[in-house]
C-alpha cells in the first residue's frame, strides 16, 4: 500500500489558474509522478520562478520556492547541491526559462546537475497579459508585437541536445497518462533531466492552442532510440511534428559525483582542524 | 640612522620579478618577527608591464603602508611614472637603481632635491656575473638592499630554502648565491653614503594574510558550508582560497555562469539549511541587487562580500574606492533590509565575516561584508591569538531558529514576533514543509496581495533592524573621550585616520575617531553620546560624491547638537595618507 | 444633495464586467466634460478573481481618488473583503447591489451605521429579462445607477456606439437596451430613498489618460528614435503603447530577452547617436544596475522609466510604494552620477518624460523617471494644451553637442570641460572615431588605471549636477509662502498632499508644500530658501523605511535652520488618503 | 587602388597582450579582412565585452565600444538596430560569451540581427588570470578548479547551430590567411554571424595550447555542403577534429527586414502627425 497519496502532495491553496490553463494538466501530472515514486514530502523542494507557470510550487505540500523571474535553474542547482538527499523540481514557463533565465540552463545541463526542470510552454508571456514569447510562432500579434511577431522561434529540444542536457523530453499537459510516466523517469533519471511541457494558455493563445498541439504532436514509437545525439536533433526539428516522449537520453557523471572526486583528493593533501589552516598563513 | 621601522618601495616591471622580490622580503621580515604591511601594485598587461610593491616593517604593529618611501628601489626607470601617486618619497629617500638601466631625465617626477641618497649599483651585472644571466636580478637586488640597509638577511636566506624546496637543491643555491653575490658587492666594493638602518629585535614569527584571505578563512572558521561564485578582481582570490580548502571539509564550491546565479544558488542552499556565501566586486554586486532583495523578503541569511574597486562600471578594477556603501544598504528595489558591515583591515576582514555569519543566521538577513581592494590584496602581520575560540565560538556555534515540535503544527514561516525572527525549517524536516516567496506573502509563506498583509510583514522584516541595534555598541575608538574634534570613517581609510589621530594628540590637537564595523543598521544610540561631546566632526570617506557623510546626516541631525560637519571626500585610486589626513585636522581644529 | 463631485466603487469578480462598466462610465464623463480619475484593482488570478475599481468625477480638476467613496456597487459580496483597505466608505454613502446576491455576513467589513442607504436590486434578473442573459448585468447596473444618481446618462450611451461602432449594431443595441433596461427599473418601480444626486454643467470633451501611455506619448513626443525593454507589471503598457506607434514613424522597437539586455541595447543605440529609452519596474531596475553605471561612465544620455510596484523582490507586482528612491540614486556601485525625475501626476508622466530626454541628451548623462503604479495605472483627465509645442517645443529640439570639424583634429570625446559636457561623435561621422568603454578612460576614451585620470573623470561626470542645478528651480509649492508648516513630498503622493495643504488651509492651518519634480542632483538652493520660512516640516512618503526622510536630510542639515521635521511614512499598497495627510498636519500644528 | 589600408584601421594604442597570444593573431585578421572589404572605419563600430579578447576595440581605428561583461550582444544589437549603415562586429572571450554573456547569443541568433560575433576562445578567464571557462577541458586545473575542473565542456558550435544562427564558423588565429576569409565572408553574410577563435592563452594554459589546437584543427574541405543543419551538428562533435571554416550557413530575412514589414504595416493605419497622436486618447 502506498504511504503517501496525491492528496499529500496538495497543498491548502487552491490553484488560480484560468479555467482550462494547460498548467492544470502538469500539476496534476507530477502529483501523480510523486505518488508513483513515493517521494516524501519533506523531502521534496518544489523551485519555481515567476509566471503563472511559477505559481505551481505554491500548490505542492512539499518544501517549495518561488524566487525570481528567470532564476529558477540556479537557486535549484544551490538546493540540490546542498543537501542531495533531497529531490528538486525546477519549474517554469517559456519565458522565465527561456528568455531571461535563458543563461542558466547550459549551465546546469552542461554541469549534470541532478534537477528536474519541466518548462510550461505556452508561447507566450500568461502573467502579464499576452506579450510575445521566444516560442511565440512568427507573425502572430501579441500585445507587444502589435503588427505580428518577429523573431525566429527558439527550438528548446534541439538546444538542450546541444548543451548536452543528459535527459531531454517532451509532454503535453493534456495528456496526463504519458507525462505522469516522463515526469517519473525524469525524476529517476541521476543528472539534469529537461522536460519541455506543451501546457496552453487558452487567455492569451485561445483555446485554439489545445487543437494545435494535439494535432502536431505523436507520442514516440517505442522503437525510438533516444541515445544517438544527432539523430534526436534530427528528430527535434519542431516543423512537422512534436514528439512527445524522451527524445535524448545519456548516462554521464553528475556534478556531485564529480565533486566527491574532489573532495577526495582536497582530503588525501590533508584535513587540518580549522584553526590548523592557519599554516597556510605561516611563512 | 637606526630605525625599528621602514618603508621600502620597489619599482619595475612584470619581467623584473619585483613580486616576487617584495614576497621574499616581507616574508623574511615576518620570520624574524616583524611586523609587515605590504601592498602591491599593477598596470594593466597580464604579463611585462609595470609593477611595484611597497613593503612597511617594523618592529611594532603598524596600521599603514607609510606615507613616503624611506627606500626606493628601481629596476626598471620607465616603469616609474605610473607609480607616482603611490609611491611618494620622503625627503631624505635612499634610492637604489640598476646602473645599466637609463634615465630618462625628463619623465621623471621625483625632484632634484631628493635624489641626493642615490645608488647605481650594477645589479644585472652581478647577476650575469654570479650565475650567468641577468634573470636573477631581483635576488641580486634583495642581497644589496638587505646589506646595505641591514633588512633580514640570514631569514632571507631561510625564506629561500622554504619557499623553494620543493624544487631542486640547484634552485636554491643559485638564489642564495644571488643573495650573496649582492651582499658581497656592498660589503667589499662599495662606501655607503646614506645613514638610513633598519635595526630590530628579532620576535617569534607572524603570520601573514590579505584580506581576501582572512575572509575566506573567516567564513571557513564560521561554518561555511556552501559557496558560490564568480571570478572578479580584486575578490577572486576568495574563491579560490576557499576552493582549495573548504572540499577537504566536505563543502561545496562551485563557479556558477554569473554573480546572478551565484546569489541565487547561495539563496538556494541557504534555503537548503546551509550556512552560505558568495563574494564579488561592484559590477558583481550591481547584478545581484534582485537576488539579495530576494534573500531579505524569503528571509534567508546569506553573507555577500564586496571588495570594493574603483568604479563606476568597469572602472579601475585594481584599484581601492569606498564607493559602494549607498548601493549595499540601498542597491536592491524595495524597501529591503540587509545588513552591511565594513571590515577596516586585515584581521578584521576575519572578524566582520565571522560576526556576518553570526547576523545572517541569526536574524535571517542577508549580511553584506563591505571590503575593499585596498584591504583585500594587501598583505599585513596578524595577531595568531585573534583567532582563539574564546572570541569568535559564541557566533560560530550559534545556529539559526529551527521550528520546535509544537510550532511545527500549523506551521507559520513568517510568523510575527517583536525581533522579526521566525523559526525556518528546511528540507528534511518533516511538518516543516512551506512554500517560501519573493512575492509577499503571509505568515505561511502564501502569497498575498493584500494591502494589510504587506503593511505587516514590511514592518516585521524591519523589526530586525531594532534587535539588532540592542544587540550591538560602537566598539572602535581613538583617541581621548574628551576631544573635541571627531572623525568618522569607515573600512579602510581606519589606518591611516588611527596613525594621524595619534600624531595629531601627540601634537597637542585632540582628537577622537569613532570606526563604525557595522554600518547597516545604524547604531544611532552609541554614535549620539560620540557627537554629543564634540563640536567639529570631520567624514572621512574615498568617494567623491560623499556618500558615507550623506548617510550619517541622514540619520543625525548634526545641527540639532550643535555639531559642525567637515567633509572629507576623495575620488579614489590610492590610499588614503596620513599626512592628507592629518592636514584635514589641522584645518578643522582651526574652525571655531 | 446634488454635488458636483462624486466618488463612486464598484467591486466584484472578474467575471462580472465590471472593468468594461467602469471604462464605459468614465468614458461618458469625459465625453460631457468632466474631470475624471479612474483606479482599478485586480487579484492575483489573471481570469476571474477579484477586481474593482474606483472613478471620480468632478466639475472642477482633481487631484486625488477621493478618500471615500459616496457610492458603492457591489456585483458580487464575497469579493468585496479583499478591497477593504482600498475602497472606504462615507458614513452616508450609497450602497447598490444585485438583490441575487447573497450578503455573507459575518466577513464584511462595513459598519452597520454604513448601511443606512442601501439598495437591492434585482440586477440580474433584469438583464435576463431584457436580453435573456445575466451576462448582460454590468450594463443594466450602470443603466440604475446612472439614473438613481443622475450620472451621464445620454453620453453613456453615446460612448456604447462609439465603443462597439466596429462591432454590430446588434451589439450596439443589446447594450443600449440595456442601459435603458435599467433606467427604466428605477423610472418605473423604485423609490429612491438618499438625497445624492450628482449635478453639472457638459463642457468640452476631456482626454484620458494613464500614467503609462502619458509617458509613452512623452517619449515619442521628446523625439525617441529607438526603444528596448523587456515586460514587466506595471510598466508594460509604455513598451506595447510605443510598439504600437512608433514604427509609424521609422523608429525601432524591440523587445529584448530580459533588463540586462535592454539597457545594454538602448545604450548601443544611444552610442549610435539616436534617443534611446527603455521601462521596466522595480525587479528590472536591479538587473539594470550595472548598465545604468555604464551609461554614467560612458557619459551616454538615456532614458529609464520605473514604475515602481511595492517591494522587495516581486512584491507586489500591482500595487504602488515609493521605495525605489534610493535605488535610483545609488544602486548602480562606484560613484555613477545620474539623474532621477519623479512624476507626479499623470500630465506630469508626459512632462517629466520630455524633461527626462531634454536633460540627458544635453548632459550626456542617464535619466531615471521614477514614476509608480499609481500614477501609472490610473486614468486621469489631461489638458490638451498642455501638449502645445510652446511648452515642450524647446526641449524636444535640443541635440546632444557634436564635434565641429576643428574638435574633430586630435578629437577628445571626454574632453575636460566646465559642465563636465564634451562634444559627441557617434558612427556616421568621420574623424569622430574614439572609443568609449566602462573602464576609466583618458579623454580621447583610452582605457587608463592613472589615479590621477579617476580622480580628475570622476569630477568631470560629477560637475554636469553643478550645471544642472544652477539650470534648474523649484516651481511646485501649493499653499501660502508665509506658513511656518511645510510639507516635502514627491512623486504620486503630490494629489493626496495638494488636497489636504488646501483643506488644512481653508480650516486655518497655514501649510505650504514642496514637490520637487527633479530629485536628484538635489536643488539645494531653493529648497534652503523653502525651509528658511518654516518651523516644522513633514517629510511624506510611501516607503516604510523613509528614504526620502534621509535622501533629504543628507543635503539639508534642518537643525542648522532651526528646523524641526516629521517624517511621516508608511508601508505602500494603497495610496495616500487625504485624511490621512490633513490628521499629521493637525498633529504637526499642534507642535511648538 | 584601394583607399584603405591596414595601417588605417589601426588605433594609436599599442597592444598589451602577453608575447604570444592568440588575440593577436585574430586582430592581425580584421585588421586584413577590413581592407579587404574595405570599410570606411567611420561607420564601423566595434563593440567588446570584458576580458584580455575584449581589449580588442581599443585597438580599432574604428568607432570602439568597450562595455562591461557579458554584454557585448545587447549593445552589438542597439548599435546595430539604430542605424543599419554601420559594419558591427561584436567580439569578446569564452568567458564573456558563454558564461556570463551565454543567455544573449541566442536571441541575438534566432533574430538575426546583422552582425558579427568574433569568440576569442582560449578555455580560461585570461584577464582575471586563470580561471575555469565553460571551454577549459574537463580535469585540468585552474584557479578556481584547484583539483581539476569540473563540469562537461561547452559545444559553442553545435549549440549555436540549435540556436538557428544563420553562419557559424571556425577559426584558429595562428592561420591568419584562412582567418582573413572567413571573417570577410562573416562580414558580408546578411544576418548574424558567428566565428568561433581558436586563440591560445600562452600564459594561463601554456604555449602547449598552440600545439594543442594545431594538431586537432583541419581546414573543412571544399566538397563540404555547410546548408544542412543535421549534417553541421553531426560534423561538429569537437571530439575527432575541431574543423575551421564554416560549418554552417542559412539565408533567412534578417530582423531589421522583418522590422522594415513591421514598419509598413503601422504606415497602412495612419501616420499623424505627433500632436495628431493625442487622438488614442480621446474618449
Ligand atoms: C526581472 C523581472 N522582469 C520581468 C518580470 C515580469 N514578468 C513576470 S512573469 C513574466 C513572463 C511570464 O511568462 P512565462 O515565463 O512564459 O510564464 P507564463 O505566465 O506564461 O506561465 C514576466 C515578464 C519580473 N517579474 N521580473
Ligand atoms: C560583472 C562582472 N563579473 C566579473 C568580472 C570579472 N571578469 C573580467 S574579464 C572576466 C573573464 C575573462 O575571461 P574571457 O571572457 O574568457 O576573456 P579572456 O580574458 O580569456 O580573453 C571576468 C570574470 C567583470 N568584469 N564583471
Ligand atoms: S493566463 Fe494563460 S497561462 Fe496564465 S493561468 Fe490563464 S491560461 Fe494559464
Ligand atoms: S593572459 Fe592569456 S589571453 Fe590574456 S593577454 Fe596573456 S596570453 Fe592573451
Ligand atoms: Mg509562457
Ligand atoms: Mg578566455
Amino acid at each position: 500500500m502506498n504511504k503517501y497519496t496525491v492528496k499529500d502532495y496538495k497543498s491548502s491553496a487552491k490553484p488560480i489558474w484560468c479555467p482550462g490553463c494547460g498548467d492544470y494538466g502538469v500539476l496534476n501530472s507530477l502529483y501523480k509522478a510523486f505518488e508513483q515514486l513515493q517521494i516524501p514530502p519533506h523531502k521534496a523542494a518544489v523551485i519555481s520562478g515567476i509566471g503563472c507557470s511559477g505559481r505551481l510550487s505554491g500548490y505542492m505540500n512539499t518544501y517549495g520556492f518561488n524566487g525570481v523571474h528567470g532564476r529558477v535553474l540556479p537557486v535549484a542547482t544551490g538546493v540540490k547541491m546542498a543537501n542531495l538527499e533531497n529531490t528538486v523540481i525546477a519549474v517554469g514557463g517559456d519565458g522565465d526559462g527561456f528568455s531571461i533565465g535563458g543563461g542558466h540552463i547550459m549551465h546546469a545541463a552542461r554541469k549534470n546537475i541532478d534537477i528536474t526542470y519541466i518548462v510550461m510552454d505556452n508561447g507566450i508571456y500568461g502573467l502579464t497579459k499576452g506579450q510575445a514569447s521566444p516560442t511565440t510562432p512568427l507573425g502572430i500579434p501579441t500585445k507587444t508585437t502589435y503588427y505580428g511577431n518577429v523573431g525566429t522561434t527558439f527550438n528548446p529540444i534541439r538546444t538542450l541536445i546541444a548543451y548536452k542536457a543528459s535527459f531531454v523530453a517532451r509532454i503535453f499537459s493534456a495528456n496526463i497518462k504519458h507525462s505522469v510516466d516522463i515526469i517519473a523517469q525524469a525524476i529517476e533519471h541521476k543528472g539534469f533531466s529537461f522536460i519541455n511541457a506543451l501546457s496552453p494558455c487558452v487567455t492569451f493563445r485561445g483555446k485554439d492552442q489545445y487543437d494545435y498541439f494535439r494535432n502536431k504532436s505523436m507520442i514516440i514509437p517505442d522503437d525510438y532510440d533516444p541515445t544517438d545525439e544527432v539523430k534526436a536533433f534530427d528528430y527535434a526539428n519542431n516543423e512537422d511534428t512534436l514528439e512527445l516522449g524522451i527524445i535524448y537520453k545519456q548516462n554521464r557523471p553528475t556534478y556531485d559525483e564529480v565533486l566527491d572526486t574532489v573532495r577526495i583528493k582536497a582530503k588525501k593533501e590533508g584535513v587540518p582542524s580549522k584553526l590548523g589552516l592557519l599554516h597556510d598563513f605561516e611563512v | 640612522m637606526a630605525r625599528n621601522n621602514i618603508v621600502l618601495g620597489i619599482a619595475g616591471s612584470g619581467g623584473d620579478g619585483i613580486i616576487t622580490a617584495g614576497d621574499l622580503l616581507m616574508k623574511a621580515a615576518s620570520h624574524d618577527g616583524l611586523f609587515v604591511f605590504m601592498m602591491k601594485s599593477f598596470g594593466p598587461q597580464i604579463r611585462g608591464g609595470e609593477s611595484s610593491i611597497r613593503l612597511r616593517m617594523s618592529e611594532n604593529p603598524v596600521a599603514t603602508q607609510g606615507d613616503k618611501l624611506d627606500i626606493l628601489v628601481v629596476l626598471n626607470w620607465k616603469d616609474f611614472p605610473r607609480f607616482k601617486l603611490e609611491l611618494l618619497l620622503e625627503d631624505d629617500v635612499v634610492i637604489v637603481s640598476d646602473s645599466a638601466d637609463k634615465f630618462p631625465e625628463e619623465d621623471i617626477p621625483i625632484e632634484k632635491s631628493k635624489m641626493k641618497n642615490w645608488y647605481k649599483i650594477p645589479m644585472a651585472e652581478i647577476a650575469q656575473e654570479s650565475s650567468g644571466t641577468t634573470q636573477s636580478k631581483n635576488i641580486v637586488m634583495l642581497g644589496i638592499i638587505a646589506e646595505l640597509f641591514n633588512l633580514p638577511k640570514e631569514a632571507l636566506k631561510e625564506i629561500i630554502k622554504i619557499r623553494f624546496a620543493k624544487k631542486s637543491q640547484e634552485v636554491i643555491d643559485s638564489n642564495i648565491n644571488a643573495i650573496n653575490a649582492g651582499q658581497n658587492y656592498i660589503k667589499n666594493s662599495f662606501t655607503k653614503k646614506d645613514s638610513l638602518e633598519f635595526a630590530y629585535e628579532k620576535q617569534t614569527p607572524k603570520l601573514v594574510m590579505e584580506g581576501n584571505e582572512a575572509i575566506a578563512y573567516g567564513a571557513m572558521y564560521a561554518g561555511l558550508d556552501f559557496f558560490a561564485g564568480y571570478p572578479i578582481t580584486p575578490s577572486s582570490e576568495i574563491m579560490q582560497w576557499i576552493g582549495r580548502f573548504l572540499p577537504k571539509y566536505g563543502g561545496t564550491i562551485i563557479q556558477m555562469e554569473d554573480e546572478i546565479a551565484s546569489i541565487n544558488a547561495i539563496i538556494g542552499a541557504s534555503f537548503a539549511g546551509k550556512k552560505s556565501m558568495t563574494a564579488t566586486s561592484g559590477p558583481g554586486i550591481s547584478l545581484m541587487n534582485e537576488g539579495l532583495g530576494l534573500a531579505s523578503i524569503t528571509e534567508l541569511p546569506i553573507v555577500v562580500i564586496n571588495v570594493q574597486r574603483g568604479g563606476p562600471s568597469t572602472g579601475l578594477p585594481t584599484k581601492t574606492e569606498q564607493s559602494d556603501l549607498m548601493q549595499a544598504i540601498w542597491g536592491s528595489h524595495g524597501d529591503s533590509p540587509k545588513v552591511v558591515i565594513a571590515p577596516s583591515d586585515v584581521e578584521d576582514c576575519f572578524d566582520s565575516t565571522v560576526l556576518a555569519f553570526y547576523i545572517a543566521e541569526k536574524y535571517q538577513i542577508p549580511v553584506i561584508v563591505l571590503s575593499d581592494g585596498f584591504i583585500g590584496t594587501r598583505k599585513e602581520s596578524v595577531d595568531p591569538t585573534r583567532f582563539k575560540d574564546e572570541h569568535y565560538g559564541f557566533k560560530k556555534t550559534n545556529q539559526r531558529l529551527t521550528p520546535t515540535k509544537i510550532e511545527l503544527v500549523d506551521y507559520k514561516r513568517f510568523k510575527y514576533s517583536i525581533d522579526g525572527i521566525s523559526p525556518v525549517s528546511y528540507p528534511g524536516i518533516e511538518g516543516g514543509e512551506h512554500q517560501t516567496a519573493g512575492i509577499e506573502h503571509d505568515e505561511y509563506g502564501r502569497p498575498s496581495s493584500d494591502v494589510d498583509v504587506h503593511r505587516d510583514m514590511t514592518i516585521k522584516r524591519h523589526a530586525k533592524f531594532k534587535a539588532i541595534k540592542e544587540e550591538f555598541n560602537f566598539d572602535r575608538f581613538y583617541g581621548p573621550d574628551d576631544a573635541e574634534i571627531g572623525i568618522v570613517a569607515w573600512g579602510s581609510t581606519k589606518g591611516a585616520v588611527k596613525e594621524a589621530v595619534m600624531k595629531a594628540n601627540a601634537s597637542g590637537i585632540k582628537v577622537q575617531a569613532i570606526i563604525p564595523q557595522i554600518i547597516y543598521p545604524f547604531l544611532v544610540k552609541p554614535f549620539i553620546n560620540f557627537i554629543k561631546t564634540k563640536k567639529n566632526i570631520m567624514i572621512v570617506e574615498m568617494a567623491y560624491s560623499g556618500p558615507f557623510a550623506k548617510y550619517l546626516k541622514g540619520f543625525i541631525d548634526f545641527g540639532k547638537y550643535g555639531v559642525k560637519t567637515f567633509p572629507y571626500r576623495i575620488p579614489g585610486g590610492a590610499p588614503f595618507t596620513v599626512e592628507e589626513i592629518l592636514n584635514k585636522i589641522k584645518e578643522v581644529a582651526k574652525e571655531k
